[in-house]
Protein backbone atom coordinates (compact mmCIF):
# COMPACT_ATOMS: atom_id res chain seq x y z
CA UNK A 1 0.00 0.00 0.00
CA UNK A 2 1.64 3.09 -1.10
CA UNK A 3 -0.10 6.48 0.65
CA UNK A 4 1.19 10.17 0.31
CA UNK A 5 -0.50 12.57 2.80
CA UNK A 6 -0.34 16.06 4.04
CA UNK A 7 -1.15 15.35 7.29
CA UNK A 8 0.84 14.44 10.34
CA UNK A 9 0.72 10.07 10.87
CA UNK A 10 2.09 8.00 14.13
CA UNK A 11 4.74 5.52 12.57
CA UNK A 12 3.52 3.23 15.36
CA UNK A 13 0.12 3.18 14.60
CA UNK A 14 1.11 2.08 10.86
CA UNK A 15 3.12 -1.03 12.08
CA UNK A 16 0.77 -1.89 14.67
CA UNK A 17 -1.83 -2.08 11.54
CA UNK A 18 0.85 -4.14 8.86
CA UNK A 19 1.95 -6.76 11.38
CA UNK A 20 -1.59 -7.58 12.80
CA UNK A 21 -2.80 -11.10 11.70
CA UNK A 22 0.43 -11.94 10.28
CA UNK A 23 0.92 -15.55 11.41
CA UNK A 24 3.11 -17.16 8.28
CA UNK A 25 5.03 -14.19 7.78
CA UNK A 26 7.95 -14.14 10.56
CA UNK A 27 9.90 -10.88 9.51
CA UNK A 28 8.88 -7.25 9.48
CA UNK A 29 11.71 -5.04 9.37
CA UNK A 30 10.49 -0.88 9.49
CA UNK A 31 11.79 2.32 8.80
CA UNK A 32 11.04 5.97 9.81
CA UNK A 33 12.33 8.82 8.49
CA UNK A 34 11.76 11.94 10.51
CA UNK A 35 12.26 16.00 9.96
CA UNK A 36 15.62 17.13 11.59
CA UNK A 37 15.86 20.15 13.24
CA UNK A 38 19.29 20.82 11.96
CA UNK A 39 19.96 22.95 15.49
CA UNK A 40 17.50 25.45 14.43
CA UNK A 41 19.30 25.50 11.14
CA UNK A 42 15.59 24.14 9.62
CA UNK A 43 12.53 25.12 11.04
CA UNK A 44 10.11 23.27 8.62
CA UNK A 45 10.34 21.02 5.58
CA UNK A 46 8.39 21.40 2.63
CA UNK A 47 7.72 18.51 0.05
CA UNK A 48 5.97 18.91 -3.25
CA UNK A 49 4.89 16.13 -4.85
CA UNK A 50 3.09 15.04 -8.30
CA UNK A 51 -0.11 13.49 -7.29
CA UNK A 52 -0.96 10.30 -9.08
CA UNK A 53 2.56 10.88 -11.02
CA UNK A 54 4.47 9.99 -7.70
CA UNK A 55 2.55 7.48 -6.72
CA UNK A 56 2.35 5.25 -9.61
CA UNK A 57 6.86 6.07 -10.25
CA UNK A 58 6.60 4.65 -6.07
CA UNK A 59 4.67 1.57 -7.02
CA UNK A 60 7.15 0.65 -9.82
CA UNK A 61 9.83 0.38 -7.33
CA UNK A 62 7.60 -1.79 -5.06
CA UNK A 63 6.88 -3.81 -7.54
CA UNK A 64 10.85 -4.02 -8.34
CA UNK A 65 11.17 -4.68 -4.63
CA UNK A 66 8.51 -7.56 -4.41
CA UNK A 67 10.32 -9.41 -7.59
CA UNK A 68 13.86 -9.04 -5.72
CA UNK A 69 13.50 -10.07 -2.73
CA UNK A 70 11.51 -12.98 -0.95
CA UNK A 71 8.76 -9.88 0.34
CA UNK A 72 5.14 -11.00 0.98
CA UNK A 73 3.83 -7.65 1.63
CA UNK A 74 4.69 -3.80 2.13
CA UNK A 75 3.85 -0.47 2.89
CA UNK A 76 4.65 2.88 2.16
CA UNK A 77 3.50 6.34 3.71
CA UNK A 78 5.05 9.55 2.83
CA UNK A 79 4.39 12.86 4.06
CA UNK A 80 4.16 15.82 2.00
CA UNK A 81 3.40 19.55 2.37
CA UNK A 82 4.78 21.27 5.45
CA UNK A 83 6.17 19.27 8.10
CA UNK A 84 8.01 20.33 11.08
CA UNK A 85 10.96 18.95 13.41
CA UNK A 86 10.84 15.90 14.68
CA UNK A 87 7.16 14.28 12.44
CA UNK A 88 7.82 11.98 10.25
CA UNK A 89 7.79 12.10 6.53
CA UNK A 90 8.23 8.30 5.64
CA UNK A 91 7.29 5.35 6.79
CA UNK A 92 8.25 1.92 5.14
CA UNK A 93 7.55 -1.16 6.24
CA UNK A 94 8.05 -4.74 5.20
CA UNK A 95 6.94 -8.40 5.66
CA UNK A 96 8.98 -11.50 5.02
CA UNK A 97 9.56 -15.17 5.98
CA UNK A 98 13.31 -14.23 6.47
CA UNK A 99 14.52 -11.47 8.00
CA UNK A 100 17.48 -10.36 5.69
CA UNK A 101 15.03 -10.33 3.06
CA UNK A 102 12.79 -7.88 4.97
CA UNK A 103 15.77 -5.59 6.01
CA UNK A 104 17.09 -5.81 2.46
CA UNK A 105 13.88 -4.76 0.74
CA UNK A 106 13.09 -1.99 3.31
CA UNK A 107 16.53 -0.69 2.82
CA UNK A 108 16.47 -0.63 -0.58
CA UNK A 109 13.06 1.33 -0.58
CA UNK A 110 14.57 3.92 1.35
CA UNK A 111 17.33 3.98 -0.99
CA UNK A 112 15.29 4.90 -3.74
CA UNK A 113 13.11 7.04 -1.40
CA UNK A 114 15.18 9.48 -0.31
CA UNK A 115 17.21 9.79 -3.21
CA UNK A 116 15.07 9.16 -6.94
CA UNK A 117 11.36 9.32 -5.89
CA UNK A 118 9.62 12.21 -7.87
CA UNK A 119 9.41 14.85 -4.56
CA UNK A 120 10.37 18.31 -4.67
CA UNK A 121 12.03 19.25 -1.17
CA UNK A 122 12.43 22.60 0.27
CA UNK A 123 13.96 23.64 3.21
CA UNK A 124 12.40 26.78 5.53
CA UNK A 125 14.91 28.27 8.37
CA UNK A 126 15.64 31.66 9.84
CA UNK A 127 17.89 32.67 6.93
CA UNK A 128 14.79 32.04 4.28
CA UNK A 129 13.70 28.99 2.21
CA UNK A 130 15.85 27.08 -0.15
CA UNK A 131 15.07 23.99 -2.66
CA UNK A 132 17.40 20.99 -1.58
CA UNK A 133 18.90 18.67 -4.88
CA UNK A 134 20.32 15.48 -3.92
CA UNK A 135 22.62 14.38 -2.14
CA UNK A 136 26.10 12.77 -3.42
CA UNK A 137 25.88 10.13 -0.23
CA UNK A 138 21.92 8.97 -1.17
CA UNK A 139 23.98 8.59 -5.03
CA UNK A 140 26.52 6.17 -3.24
CA UNK A 141 23.71 4.46 -1.50
CA UNK A 142 21.75 3.42 -4.51
CA UNK A 143 24.33 2.61 -6.57
CA UNK A 144 24.93 -0.63 -3.85
CA UNK A 145 22.09 -2.16 -5.77
CA UNK A 146 23.16 -1.98 -8.91
CA UNK A 147 26.55 -3.53 -8.09
CA UNK A 148 25.31 -6.10 -5.74
CA UNK A 149 23.68 -9.19 -6.57
CA UNK A 150 20.95 -10.55 -3.80
CA UNK A 151 22.49 -11.61 -0.85
CA UNK B 1 -6.47 23.51 -24.26
CA UNK B 2 -3.44 21.64 -22.51
CA UNK B 3 -2.77 21.86 -18.75
CA UNK B 4 0.86 22.42 -18.15
CA UNK B 5 2.18 22.28 -14.77
CA UNK B 6 5.79 23.31 -13.00
CA UNK B 7 7.43 21.97 -9.93
CA UNK B 8 10.02 22.67 -6.98
CA UNK B 9 12.29 25.68 -8.23
CA UNK B 10 10.54 25.96 -11.55
CA UNK B 11 6.87 27.50 -10.20
CA UNK B 12 9.15 29.36 -7.40
CA UNK B 13 10.94 31.00 -10.90
CA UNK B 14 7.65 31.40 -12.85
CA UNK B 15 5.59 32.72 -10.02
CA UNK B 16 2.79 30.34 -11.42
CA UNK B 17 2.17 26.38 -10.34
CA UNK B 18 -0.37 25.84 -12.67
CA UNK B 19 -1.82 27.21 -16.34
CA UNK B 20 -3.78 26.53 -19.70
CA UNK B 21 -2.41 26.66 -22.70
CA UNK B 22 -4.38 26.96 -26.08
CA UNK B 23 -1.89 27.64 -28.74
CA UNK B 24 1.27 24.52 -28.60
CA UNK B 25 0.94 21.64 -30.62
CA UNK B 26 3.98 19.83 -29.33
CA UNK B 27 5.97 19.96 -26.59
CA UNK B 28 8.95 22.21 -28.35
CA UNK B 29 5.97 24.55 -29.00
CA UNK B 30 5.29 24.62 -25.51
CA UNK B 31 8.97 25.45 -24.42
CA UNK B 32 8.72 27.91 -27.24
CA UNK B 33 6.02 30.13 -26.14
CA UNK B 34 6.91 29.84 -22.40
CA UNK B 35 10.36 31.01 -23.20
CA UNK B 36 8.84 34.37 -25.35
CA UNK B 37 6.68 34.94 -22.13
CA UNK B 38 9.53 34.36 -19.81
CA UNK B 39 13.03 34.57 -20.58
CA UNK B 40 14.38 33.24 -17.70
CA UNK B 41 11.66 30.23 -17.09
CA UNK B 42 12.63 29.23 -20.63
CA UNK B 43 16.11 28.60 -19.69
CA UNK B 44 15.35 27.39 -16.58
CA UNK B 45 13.12 24.48 -17.91
CA UNK B 46 15.79 23.19 -20.84
CA UNK B 47 18.44 23.31 -17.93
CA UNK B 48 19.83 20.23 -17.15
CA UNK B 49 17.75 17.68 -15.35
CA UNK B 50 14.22 18.85 -15.85
CA UNK B 51 12.34 16.63 -17.68
CA UNK B 52 8.98 16.32 -19.00
CA UNK B 53 6.32 14.23 -18.43
CA UNK B 54 3.21 13.93 -21.23
CA UNK B 55 -0.23 12.62 -19.35
CA UNK B 56 1.99 11.84 -16.41
CA UNK B 57 4.81 9.58 -18.25
CA UNK B 58 8.12 10.61 -18.80
CA UNK B 59 9.16 11.95 -22.40
CA UNK B 60 12.20 12.68 -24.26
CA UNK B 61 12.82 14.63 -26.76
CA UNK B 62 9.75 16.33 -28.75
CA UNK B 63 6.47 15.20 -28.90
CA UNK B 64 2.93 16.15 -29.69
CA UNK B 65 0.38 17.42 -27.31
CA UNK B 66 -3.31 16.59 -27.53
CA UNK B 67 -5.95 18.81 -26.27
CA UNK B 68 -6.54 17.83 -23.38
CA UNK B 69 -2.44 16.86 -22.74
CA UNK B 70 -1.09 17.36 -19.16
CA UNK B 71 2.19 18.43 -19.30
CA UNK B 72 4.43 18.93 -16.69
CA UNK B 73 7.93 20.25 -15.78
CA UNK B 74 10.04 18.54 -13.59
CA UNK B 75 13.53 19.46 -12.09
CA UNK B 76 15.51 16.61 -10.67
CA UNK B 77 14.11 15.20 -8.16
CA UNK B 78 15.75 15.49 -4.48
CA UNK B 79 13.50 12.65 -3.04
CA UNK B 80 11.93 12.49 0.16
CA UNK C 1 16.46 0.04 27.36
CA UNK C 2 16.70 -3.86 26.94
CA UNK C 3 13.12 -5.68 28.38
CA UNK C 4 12.03 -9.17 29.22
CA UNK C 5 8.04 -9.57 29.04
CA UNK C 6 6.30 -12.29 29.79
CA UNK C 7 3.14 -10.53 28.20
CA UNK C 8 1.83 -9.66 24.51
CA UNK C 9 3.68 -6.33 23.56
CA UNK C 10 2.74 -4.43 20.78
CA UNK C 11 5.38 -3.46 18.01
CA UNK C 12 3.50 -0.41 16.96
CA UNK C 13 3.17 1.41 20.50
CA UNK C 14 6.90 0.88 21.09
CA UNK C 15 7.91 2.38 18.03
CA UNK C 16 5.27 5.29 19.09
CA UNK C 17 7.29 5.60 22.34
CA UNK C 18 10.85 4.91 20.46
CA UNK C 19 10.25 8.28 17.77
CA UNK C 20 8.44 10.69 19.95
CA UNK C 21 10.44 13.65 20.56
CA UNK C 22 13.40 13.27 18.20
CA UNK C 23 14.10 16.37 16.91
CA UNK C 24 17.76 15.74 15.25
CA UNK C 25 18.07 12.02 15.44
CA UNK C 26 16.35 11.61 11.76
CA UNK C 27 16.68 7.77 11.15
CA UNK C 28 14.51 5.14 13.08
CA UNK C 29 14.83 1.29 11.52
CA UNK C 30 13.12 -1.31 13.53
CA UNK C 31 12.92 -4.89 13.07
CA UNK C 32 10.02 -7.21 14.95
CA UNK C 33 10.02 -10.88 14.78
CA UNK C 34 6.47 -12.51 14.72
CA UNK C 35 6.08 -16.28 16.04
CA UNK C 36 5.41 -18.10 12.86
CA UNK C 37 2.55 -20.69 12.76
CA UNK C 38 4.27 -23.26 10.05
CA UNK C 39 1.33 -23.98 8.66
CA UNK C 40 -0.14 -26.04 11.34
CA UNK C 41 3.14 -27.24 12.87
CA UNK C 42 3.61 -25.03 15.92
CA UNK C 43 1.09 -24.30 17.41
CA UNK C 44 2.83 -22.23 20.51
CA UNK C 45 6.08 -21.06 21.07
CA UNK C 46 8.39 -21.23 24.34
CA UNK C 47 10.95 -19.38 25.10
CA UNK C 48 13.11 -19.23 28.22
CA UNK C 49 15.60 -16.55 29.55
CA UNK C 50 17.81 -16.59 32.62
CA UNK C 51 16.75 -13.06 34.01
CA UNK C 52 19.40 -10.95 35.08
CA UNK C 53 21.93 -12.87 32.88
CA UNK C 54 19.80 -13.06 29.78
CA UNK C 55 19.36 -8.97 29.76
CA UNK C 56 23.05 -8.84 30.94
CA UNK C 57 24.36 -10.47 27.89
CA UNK C 58 21.89 -8.44 25.48
CA UNK C 59 23.23 -5.55 26.90
CA UNK C 60 26.96 -6.09 26.31
CA UNK C 61 26.31 -6.57 22.58
CA UNK C 62 23.94 -3.80 22.74
CA UNK C 63 27.04 -1.83 24.05
CA UNK C 64 28.62 -3.15 21.22
CA UNK C 65 26.24 -1.79 18.80
CA UNK C 66 26.23 1.51 19.88
CA UNK C 67 30.03 1.99 19.83
CA UNK C 68 30.42 0.18 16.47
CA UNK C 69 27.67 2.17 14.69
CA UNK C 70 27.02 5.56 14.88
CA UNK C 71 23.48 5.30 16.84
CA UNK C 72 22.11 7.75 19.32
CA UNK C 73 19.64 5.17 20.47
CA UNK C 74 18.55 1.92 20.98
CA UNK C 75 15.03 -0.23 22.26
CA UNK C 76 14.91 -4.09 22.79
CA UNK C 77 11.74 -5.47 23.77
CA UNK C 78 12.33 -9.63 23.83
CA UNK C 79 8.83 -11.98 24.67
CA UNK C 80 9.65 -15.29 27.09
CA UNK C 81 7.32 -18.08 28.29
CA UNK C 82 4.38 -19.11 26.04
CA UNK C 83 3.96 -17.17 22.19
CA UNK C 84 1.13 -17.86 20.04
CA UNK C 85 1.27 -17.95 16.02
CA UNK C 86 1.35 -14.20 14.91
CA UNK C 87 2.44 -12.83 18.39
CA UNK C 88 5.55 -10.67 18.62
CA UNK C 89 8.35 -12.28 19.48
CA UNK C 90 11.26 -9.19 19.56
CA UNK C 91 11.29 -6.00 19.01
CA UNK C 92 14.24 -3.78 17.95
CA UNK C 93 14.70 -0.35 17.18
CA UNK C 94 17.44 1.84 16.93
CA UNK C 95 18.07 5.83 16.22
CA UNK C 96 20.87 7.18 14.18
CA UNK C 97 21.22 10.39 11.90
CA UNK C 98 21.96 8.39 9.06
CA UNK C 99 19.50 5.42 7.93
CA UNK C 100 22.95 3.48 7.34
CA UNK C 101 23.82 3.46 10.93
CA UNK C 102 20.32 2.73 11.87
CA UNK C 103 20.06 -0.78 9.68
CA UNK C 104 22.91 -1.75 10.42
CA UNK C 105 23.00 -1.39 14.12
CA UNK C 106 19.41 -3.22 13.78
CA UNK C 107 20.59 -6.08 11.24
CA UNK C 108 23.63 -6.36 14.03
CA UNK C 109 21.63 -6.71 17.02
CA UNK C 110 18.36 -9.09 15.02
CA UNK C 111 21.53 -11.72 14.32
CA UNK C 112 22.87 -11.61 17.77
CA UNK C 113 19.61 -12.32 19.07
CA UNK C 114 18.46 -14.45 16.86
CA UNK C 115 21.43 -16.54 17.05
CA UNK C 116 23.73 -16.35 20.08
CA UNK C 117 21.14 -14.58 23.02
CA UNK C 118 20.60 -16.46 26.08
CA UNK C 119 17.27 -18.16 24.99
CA UNK C 120 16.05 -21.95 25.30
CA UNK C 121 13.60 -22.40 22.52
CA UNK C 122 10.38 -24.90 22.61
CA UNK C 123 7.92 -25.74 19.92
CA UNK C 124 5.05 -27.36 20.77
CA UNK C 125 2.81 -29.03 17.63
CA UNK C 126 0.20 -31.51 17.22
CA UNK C 127 3.35 -34.05 17.37
CA UNK C 128 4.52 -33.18 20.75
CA UNK C 129 7.39 -30.52 22.15
CA UNK C 130 10.92 -29.86 21.05
CA UNK C 131 13.88 -27.89 21.88
CA UNK C 132 15.45 -26.06 19.13
CA UNK C 133 18.73 -25.41 18.29
CA UNK C 134 20.49 -22.36 16.22
CA UNK C 135 20.00 -22.74 12.67
CA UNK C 136 23.27 -22.78 10.21
CA UNK C 137 21.47 -20.34 8.10
CA UNK C 138 21.73 -18.02 11.44
CA UNK C 139 25.10 -18.82 12.33
CA UNK C 140 26.03 -17.18 8.44
CA UNK C 141 24.07 -14.28 9.35
CA UNK C 142 26.29 -13.45 12.64
CA UNK C 143 29.67 -14.45 10.92
CA UNK C 144 29.20 -11.40 8.47
CA UNK C 145 29.80 -8.94 11.06
CA UNK C 146 32.72 -10.71 12.12
CA UNK C 147 34.23 -10.18 8.17
CA UNK C 148 32.54 -7.21 7.28
CA UNK C 149 34.35 -3.56 8.17
CA UNK C 150 31.30 -0.96 8.66
CA UNK C 151 30.68 0.65 5.46
CA UNK D 1 24.12 -23.88 50.48
CA UNK D 2 24.54 -22.98 46.37
CA UNK D 3 21.45 -22.38 44.05
CA UNK D 4 21.95 -24.52 41.19
CA UNK D 5 19.41 -23.91 38.15
CA UNK D 6 19.18 -25.59 34.71
CA UNK D 7 18.10 -24.78 31.32
CA UNK D 8 16.47 -25.94 28.10
CA UNK D 9 16.72 -29.64 27.80
CA UNK D 10 18.73 -29.91 31.23
CA UNK D 11 15.82 -29.05 33.59
CA UNK D 12 13.31 -31.52 30.80
CA UNK D 13 15.71 -34.04 31.77
CA UNK D 14 16.63 -33.69 35.41
CA UNK D 15 12.94 -33.08 36.01
CA UNK D 16 13.72 -29.82 38.17
CA UNK D 17 14.58 -26.21 37.30
CA UNK D 18 16.36 -24.99 40.35
CA UNK D 19 17.11 -26.79 44.03
CA UNK D 20 19.91 -26.16 46.95
CA UNK D 21 22.56 -27.82 47.12
CA UNK D 22 24.68 -27.73 50.36
CA UNK D 23 27.99 -30.22 49.93
CA UNK D 24 30.07 -28.77 47.15
CA UNK D 25 32.58 -26.37 47.49
CA UNK D 26 33.42 -26.43 43.92
CA UNK D 27 32.03 -27.00 40.03
CA UNK D 28 34.03 -30.72 39.53
CA UNK D 29 32.39 -31.32 43.20
CA UNK D 30 28.91 -30.29 41.94
CA UNK D 31 29.29 -32.06 38.68
CA UNK D 32 30.43 -35.20 40.83
CA UNK D 33 27.39 -34.92 42.67
CA UNK D 34 24.83 -34.06 40.09
CA UNK D 35 26.07 -36.86 38.05
CA UNK D 36 26.30 -39.57 41.12
CA UNK D 37 22.35 -38.98 42.00
CA UNK D 38 21.50 -39.07 38.17
CA UNK D 39 24.00 -40.39 35.61
CA UNK D 40 21.89 -39.07 32.58
CA UNK D 41 22.00 -35.70 34.02
CA UNK D 42 25.51 -35.82 34.45
CA UNK D 43 26.38 -36.94 31.05
CA UNK D 44 24.10 -34.35 29.81
CA UNK D 45 25.55 -31.18 31.92
CA UNK D 46 29.05 -32.88 30.43
CA UNK D 47 27.81 -32.47 27.23
CA UNK D 48 29.01 -30.37 24.16
CA UNK D 49 28.08 -26.75 24.75
CA UNK D 50 26.94 -26.98 27.65
CA UNK D 51 28.23 -23.53 29.86
CA UNK D 52 28.34 -22.87 33.13
CA UNK D 53 27.80 -19.61 34.78
CA UNK D 54 28.83 -18.99 38.61
CA UNK D 55 26.94 -15.79 40.04
CA UNK D 56 25.78 -14.83 36.55
CA UNK D 57 29.12 -14.73 34.84
CA UNK D 58 30.57 -17.32 32.24
CA UNK D 59 33.10 -19.18 34.20
CA UNK D 60 36.08 -21.96 32.38
CA UNK D 61 37.03 -25.09 33.87
CA UNK D 62 36.69 -25.08 37.52
CA UNK D 63 35.94 -22.63 40.00
CA UNK D 64 35.06 -22.28 43.76
CA UNK D 65 31.47 -22.10 45.14
CA UNK D 66 31.01 -19.76 47.82
CA UNK D 67 28.08 -20.47 49.80
CA UNK D 68 25.50 -18.35 48.36
CA UNK D 69 26.91 -18.69 45.16
CA UNK D 70 24.14 -19.07 42.15
CA UNK D 71 24.96 -22.14 39.28
CA UNK D 72 23.46 -22.40 36.53
CA UNK D 73 24.23 -24.83 33.29
CA UNK D 74 23.39 -23.75 30.31
CA UNK D 75 22.94 -25.61 27.17
CA UNK D 76 23.92 -24.13 23.46
CA UNK D 77 21.55 -21.01 23.62
CA UNK D 78 19.23 -21.00 20.40
CA UNK D 79 18.31 -17.36 20.32
CA UNK D 80 15.09 -15.84 20.55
Amino acid sequence: MITLTDQPFDPGDLLSAFCAGRIEVGAIASFTGLARAEAGATTTLELEAYPGFTEAEIGKIAEQARARFAVDDLMICHRVGKIGPGEPVVFVATAARHRRAAFEACDFLMDYLKSKAPFWKKEHGPDGARWIEPRAEDHADISRWDKETPR
Amino acid sequence: MARVLLFGRLSDLAGWREREVAEAGSISALRALLAAEDPQLGAALAGPGVQVALDQAIVRGDAAIGPKAEVAFLPPMSGG
